[in-house]
């Protein structure tokens, strides 16, 4: 079959006309570059509010009896605080941003296999931000953002705004898990096999495959709170027969894939920037592209890992203690892997470098506070406490929005056709590395000693930690001025980019940055994975010129 | 490609390094071990030592995993950078795989992972189950925002502090009720001392079972969001001696019968609807009046003297209302914990009787 | 889609048909697990308690729900041998299997209304748990095949006027995808309901 | 109750008819093999496990009143 036959055939091989007028091209596009950019401008507002929201929660206990906020108002805040980063800007950044912006050119394809759905779950996601703060003019939802019953149920109407917006984010971003493992089963470029995929896009896959099965059971449950607060169905009522035990069920088997739908693109875009500025190939692909897949199915049989002290029989407890520790292994091989693909490279530290590296480390802390947290005996002791809140806040931030920051220093010429500018980028990640492990380490000691989470209040012998916490995080927030005022800048001075600044092998640096409206003017053939440093490029009906500054990066 | 693969070898400067972070790491471990983990937090329970081992255990073979995945990392960025004289299109070593180092990485947390299962389980039992030699069974109910207490034969509870005899197994029954049960909450109960925690559901019993083996005063508190006032929702565990509780226990059996005393009740005067308002009021908080297996915290009342699901409640026969008077004056103290006594409850010997007579209505 | 269909060649169409059914396919793998946590709700509330159904309610007849199975079933049948009639682009064959086809889908959410009729005065959807989750998982239920046949109306009507062709009619795959999906989720509610 | 036995009657014949033309059309697909023929067979598999249920509901073996 020739190269022709291969791209006659191909799906995308039909190409439509650019769309003109401005609405047609920003506001609703079908171009799955400017859904990305959507995407990251619509969740950087919500991760800017999500941020005030946690700083006014760490005013509050720089003092063990603060008046600073009120006991309702402060549970609100940690409660939309927590909601708005999982929901409003883990997942759509992860996968609604970097999966619309680079997943498509990686394949080699000209655009997701269903933009208008694209389009569709994208106007579904401003909508539920709205809801969501907007529920504080009725009384924000003040259970956390895990929401049990029977609080949920007895809270101010809020809450229910609070089900509705989460479920149409649950619609949303099912609907964009179906179009991206669609894209990428049905629409890769000619020659590119499975095993020549960039680990991105295997990440994207799973996270796709994550999304499109658990967020439907989401969006169910939070349909069954609603119902339960506006017509008293007794699903999670204890008075009626329901059980408040049940929604955590079914709560946590969604949210405990969730976490790996906010942690997988992170590792993808660390398995991307790696091998690219360490100049060698990424060590064990297959081991890495694996893992991925073994942590996607071993995350749907460990749910109730969160409620060992729910009052589960034994032998309920145990299979899940088994499943989450399993979890560890496939793990720690990507940690293992990435490290040895430092060994022996020519390592140039670029911002996404630091970035990446620093996911690294704290990663790797907060995995391993996780096998602390799977352990049934030692979990009774943690559960509840600010180790919690520490161990979550070392994957969440630690790992995905370390590694967001790495793929936007990373890709921000993909989008914008200019560099971030790199010294401020290095500023902004040591600012940003040091308050973060000084914010949420000592956070694990102040658990085991004794801190129950999501308390405005506390005993006063934790005081003068609390207030060193406090501070970090003051300077953790300021550090994110800088990356603001840096993506600012870069709109007017940041330096053009070119096609390829950092030398990259994958489709997306074949193309001009930003890309034009089809991505690819002839569609590229495949002929080995894209990680070969110091080999030729593995790809035909790619512009040459543009192909030989992989060789020479700028920076 | 024609080239030859280059083989893989490490240098001098990769073992050096190895050595550092082994010194570095075999420090820290000795460090975890030798850790005086009773001063900084007691162990004040029976469940406090198998769980701070499986801390110790954890944190002994995470430090070196910190330890030297972190190392690398500064290593290699460092030995591995690129130098300034190096064009810019140098590569790095292009070995991609190796099936050795691989397994072993793979390997190795398989078997602590392994291990640290079966240690978590031999751990398990220790507050899980309710114990075969346990003294007493106290039951522990949450309400917002605070912890209630019924001990046996205790004709009244006691709020905020748990009061436990020293060196005694005890079961604690917890569960969660207010007096209008659609507004109970799930709250949780934590001795972080004790290294004890368990949540407090409506409509669930759960037994934790331990022994305290430090006299002392211990922080309780609830660890599971419970609404407005859950920043507040603290107790303390008071462990005192045998014979201080004893002398506790006494003085509060007194002060308990103080206010009650014998009342002679005429249950012929029952009135079956004032009878069921009260049900509704005092008693639907623990009881359902479904039949006996229909339990809240106690059993359902349905048939109550009728049915022969029901056990034999005070002296062997089955109840009858001159029995389920008394039990109503003086509470009750079964399998499921204890039940309030009249003052508890705040009836008097009229009300009695007419709940009495509802539950004589209960078909 | 139907549009550049026609104007596709078959190459490209067959692509197009290929990445379209995989979507689809995939959307009822997330609509069965909207199904299956619901599945999933209604044996742990089951379980959780001793007697069941609750105490003063009884179990819906069984026979009447048999009956209406049965009119379900029927229609996924007579679907499939419509598609077979497009298959063999045989028309006549197609319209009054697919007519059929509708009639019994609406007999079935009639039938479903009688039951809802007759259950009523026993039990609300907000009585017990069992009225929580019959209602709901039958409503949704219900709530599919209503749609089901609202989406056979309109693709019966686009055929007739000429929007699908023997090799090209994506649309009435979809439609009978969808038809069976809903078939097969009663088949599961219908053993769980009556006779688990 | 007559009713009742109308509705066991109606329902046995029914599906076992139902159920015949499933199978029929199970064999008739046999042979396809687009991605949405294998799932059609499935779907016909169920759909003929729904049939036996029916008649075996029927029969009375199964399903209380």
């Amino acid at each position: 079959m020739s190269v022709a036959d291969l791209q006659r055939a191909h799906p995308a091989s039909h190409i439509h006309p650019a769309p003109q007028g401005f609405i047609s091209k920003y506001i609703f596009s079908l171009d799955h570059k400017v859904i990305a950019v959507q995407y990251f401008i619509t969740s950087g507002l919500f991760f800017v509010l999500a941020g005030l929201l946690a700083e006014l929660v760490r005013v509050q206990l720089t003092q063990p009896h603060n008046n600073f906020l009120d006991a309702a108002t402060f549970n609100e805040a940690f409660t939309v605080h927590g909601s708005a980063m999982v929901w409003l800007v883990a997942i759509p950044v992860l996968t609604g941003g970097f999966g619309n912006l680079i997943m498509p050119l990686q394949i080699g394809a000209r655009d997701v296999a269903f933009p208008w759905l694209n389009m569709l779950s994208f106007w579904l996601f401003p909508p539920a931000g709205i809801l969501l703060f907007g529920s504080f003019l009725l009384g924000a939802p003040q259970a956390g953002w895990t929401e049990y019953p029977p609080v949920s149920v007895l809270a101010s109407p809020g809450t229910s705004m609070w089900c509705a917006a989460i479920f149409l984010i649950g619609i949303s971003s099912t609907i964009t898990g179906l179009n991206f493992l669609v894209t990428i089963i049905k629409m890769r470029a000619p020659g590119m096999t499975w095993t020549r995929m960039p680990l991105f896009v295997w990440a994207s896959a799973v996270t796709a495959f994550l999304n499109f099965i658990a967020t439907a059971n989401l969006s169910i449950s939070l349909a069954v709170l609603f119902i339960q607060r506006t017509f008293h169905v007794p699903f999670y009522d204890p008075v009626h027969g329901g059980s408040p035990v049940l929604w955590q069920h079914m709560f946590w088997f969604y949210s405990h894939p969730a976490v790996y739908i906010m942690i997988l693109p992170a590792f993808g875009i660390v398995s991307e920037i790696l091998p690219t500025m360490v100049r060698r190939p990424i060590f064990g692909y297959k081991a890495i592209a694996y893992s991925s897949v073994a942590i996607t199915l071993v995350s749907f049989m460990v749910w109730a890992h969160h409620m060992f002290t729910s009052g589960l029989a034994q032998w309920i407890q145990l299979p899940f203690m088994i499943m989450t520790m399993a979890v560890a292994i496939p793990t720690g091989v990507k940690v293992f892997s990435w490290v040895a693909t430092l060994w022996g490279g020519r390592i140039r530290f670029t911002t996404p470098l630091l970035f990446v590296l620093g996911f690294l480390s704290t990663f790797t802390l907060g995995g391993i506070t996780g096998v602390f947290l799977g352990s049934v005996p030692a979990d009774v002791h943690e559960h509840g406490t600010y180790f919690i809140v520490a161990h979550l806040h070392y994957v969440l931030f630690g790992g995905s929005i370390f590694g967001l920051f790495a793929g936007l220093y990373y890709w921000w010429p993909k989008m914008t056709g200019r560099m971030l500018d790199e010294t401020l980028g290095k500023f902004h990640f040591w600012l940003m590395f040091v308050s973060f492990n000084a914010t949420f380490f000592p956070m694990h000691w102040l658990g085991l000693l004794g801190m129950p989470r999501r308390v405005a209040t506390y005993d006063p012998a934790f005081h003068g930690t609390n207030l060193f916490v406090s501070i970090s995080a003051f300077v953790l927030g300021a550090s994110m001025l800088i990356f603001a005022y840096n993506a600012l800048r870069s709109a007017r001075r940041g330096k053009p980019a070119g096609p390829n600044p950092w030398g990259g092998r994958t489709l997306e640096w074949m193309i001009p940055s930003p890309p034009p409206y089809y991505n690819f003017k002839e569609l590229p053939v495949v002929l080995s994975g894209p990680y070969d440093y110091g080999k030729p490029l593995p790809y035909l009906n790619v512009d040459p010129a543009i192909m030989q500054l992989a060789d020479a990066p700028a920076y | 490609m024609s080239k030859q693969p280059e083989e893989f070898r490490l240098d001098a400067g990769f073992w050096k390094a190895t050595g550092l972070l082994g010194v570095i790491s075999i420090l820290l471990m000795i460090g975890v071990v030798t850790f005086p983990i009773n001063s900084v937090l007691r162990e004040a329970s029976s469940a406090s030592l198998p769980i701070d081992f499986l801390f110790r255990f954890m944190a002994f073979f995470s430090v070196p995993i910190i330890v030297f995945v972190n190392g690398y990392i500064i290593y290699f960025a460092i030995r591995y950078r690129r130098r300034k004289d190096e064009p810019m299109g140098s590569v790095g070593s292009s070995i991609h795989d190796h099936r050795v180092l691989e397994n072993t990485w793979t390997i190795i947390p398989c078997v602590l992972m392994v291990v640290l299962g079966v240690l978590s389980y031999l751990a398990m039992p220790q507050y899980y189950l309710r114990g075969k030699d346990s003294a007493a069974t106290i039951e522990a109910i949450g309400h917002t925002f605070y912890f209630e207490f019924r001990y046996p034969g205790l004709n009244h509870s006691v709020d905020e502090d748990l009061y436990l005899p020293v060196g005694v197994p005890v079961t604690i029954d917890l569960t969660s009720a207010e007096a209008d049960e659609r507004l109970a909450v799930i709250h949780s109960f934590w001795v972080p001392e004790f290294r004890v925690k368990q949540d407090m559901i409506p409509g669930m019993i759960v037994p934790i079972h331990f022994t305290p083996t430090q006299i002392g005063k211990y922080h309780l508190i609830c660890t599971e969001f419970c609404g407005v006032g859950h920043s507040e929702m603290r107790g303390h565990v008071i462990v005192v001696s045998r014979a201080a509780f004893d002398a506790w226990y006494a003085g509060q059996q007194k002060n308990g019968s103080a206010a009650g005393g014998a009342q002679t009740i005429n249950l012929a005067a029952g009135n079956a609807s004032n009878g069921q308002a009260l049900f509704n009021q005092k008693c639907s908080a623990c009881h359902n009046a479904a039949p006996f297996d229909q339990r809240k915290v106690g059993p359902g009342l349905a048939n109550l003297f009728h049915d022969p699901a029901h056990p034999n409640l005070v002296d062997g026969k089955p109840a009858n209302a001159k029995d389920v008077a008394w039990i109503l004056q003086h509470g009750f103290q079964g399998p499921l914990g204890a039940m309030p006594n009249q003052q508890a409850n705040g009836l008097s010997p009229k009300d009695i009787a007419d709940l009495i007579a509802y539950l004589q209505t209960l078909k | 889609m139907a549009a550049h269909a026609i104007t596709m060649d078959d190459a490209a169409y067959a692509e197009q048909r290929d990445i379209r059914l995989l979507g689809f396919l995939f959307f009822l793998i997330s609509d069965s697990v909207f199904f299956g946590s619901l599945i999933f709700a209604y044996l742990y509330l089951r379980n959780s308690v001793p007697i069941w159904p609750p105490p003063g309610i009884e179990r819906p007849d069984v026979y009447l729900a048999a009956v209406n199975s049965v009119v379900l079933f029927g229609s996924g049948v007579t679907m499939h041998f419509a598609m077979e009639g497009m298959r063999r682009s045989h028309m006549r064959r197609f319209v009054g299997f697919m007519l059929s086809t509708i009639v019994l889908g609406a007999l079935f959410v009639g039938g479903q209304v009688l039951e809802y009729v007759k259950l009523l005065p026993v039990d609300k959807w907000a009585g017990s748990t069992f009225g929580a989750s019959f209602y709901t998982l039958t409503g949704m239920h219900g709530f599919h095949v209503s749609v089901g046949v609202v989406f056979l109306i309109t693709v019966l009507v686009q055929t007739l006027r000429g929007t699908y062709t023997k090799d090209r009619h994506f649309g009435l795959t979809a439609a009978t995808l969808y038809w069976h999906f809903v078939d097969i989720i009663w088949v599961a509610l219908f053993f769980l309901f009556y006779i688990y | 109750m007559e009713l009742h036995l109308l509705e066991r009657i109606f329902a046995g014949i029914a599906s076992i008819v139902v159920g015949a033309f499933a199978l029929a059309g199970l064999v008739g697909e046999w042979k396809k093999t687009g991605l949405d023929d294998h799932v059609t067979k499935v779907m016909m598999v169920l759909l003929t496990i729904g049939c036996v249920l029916v008649i075996l509901v029927a029969a009375g073996l199964i399903g209380r009143v």
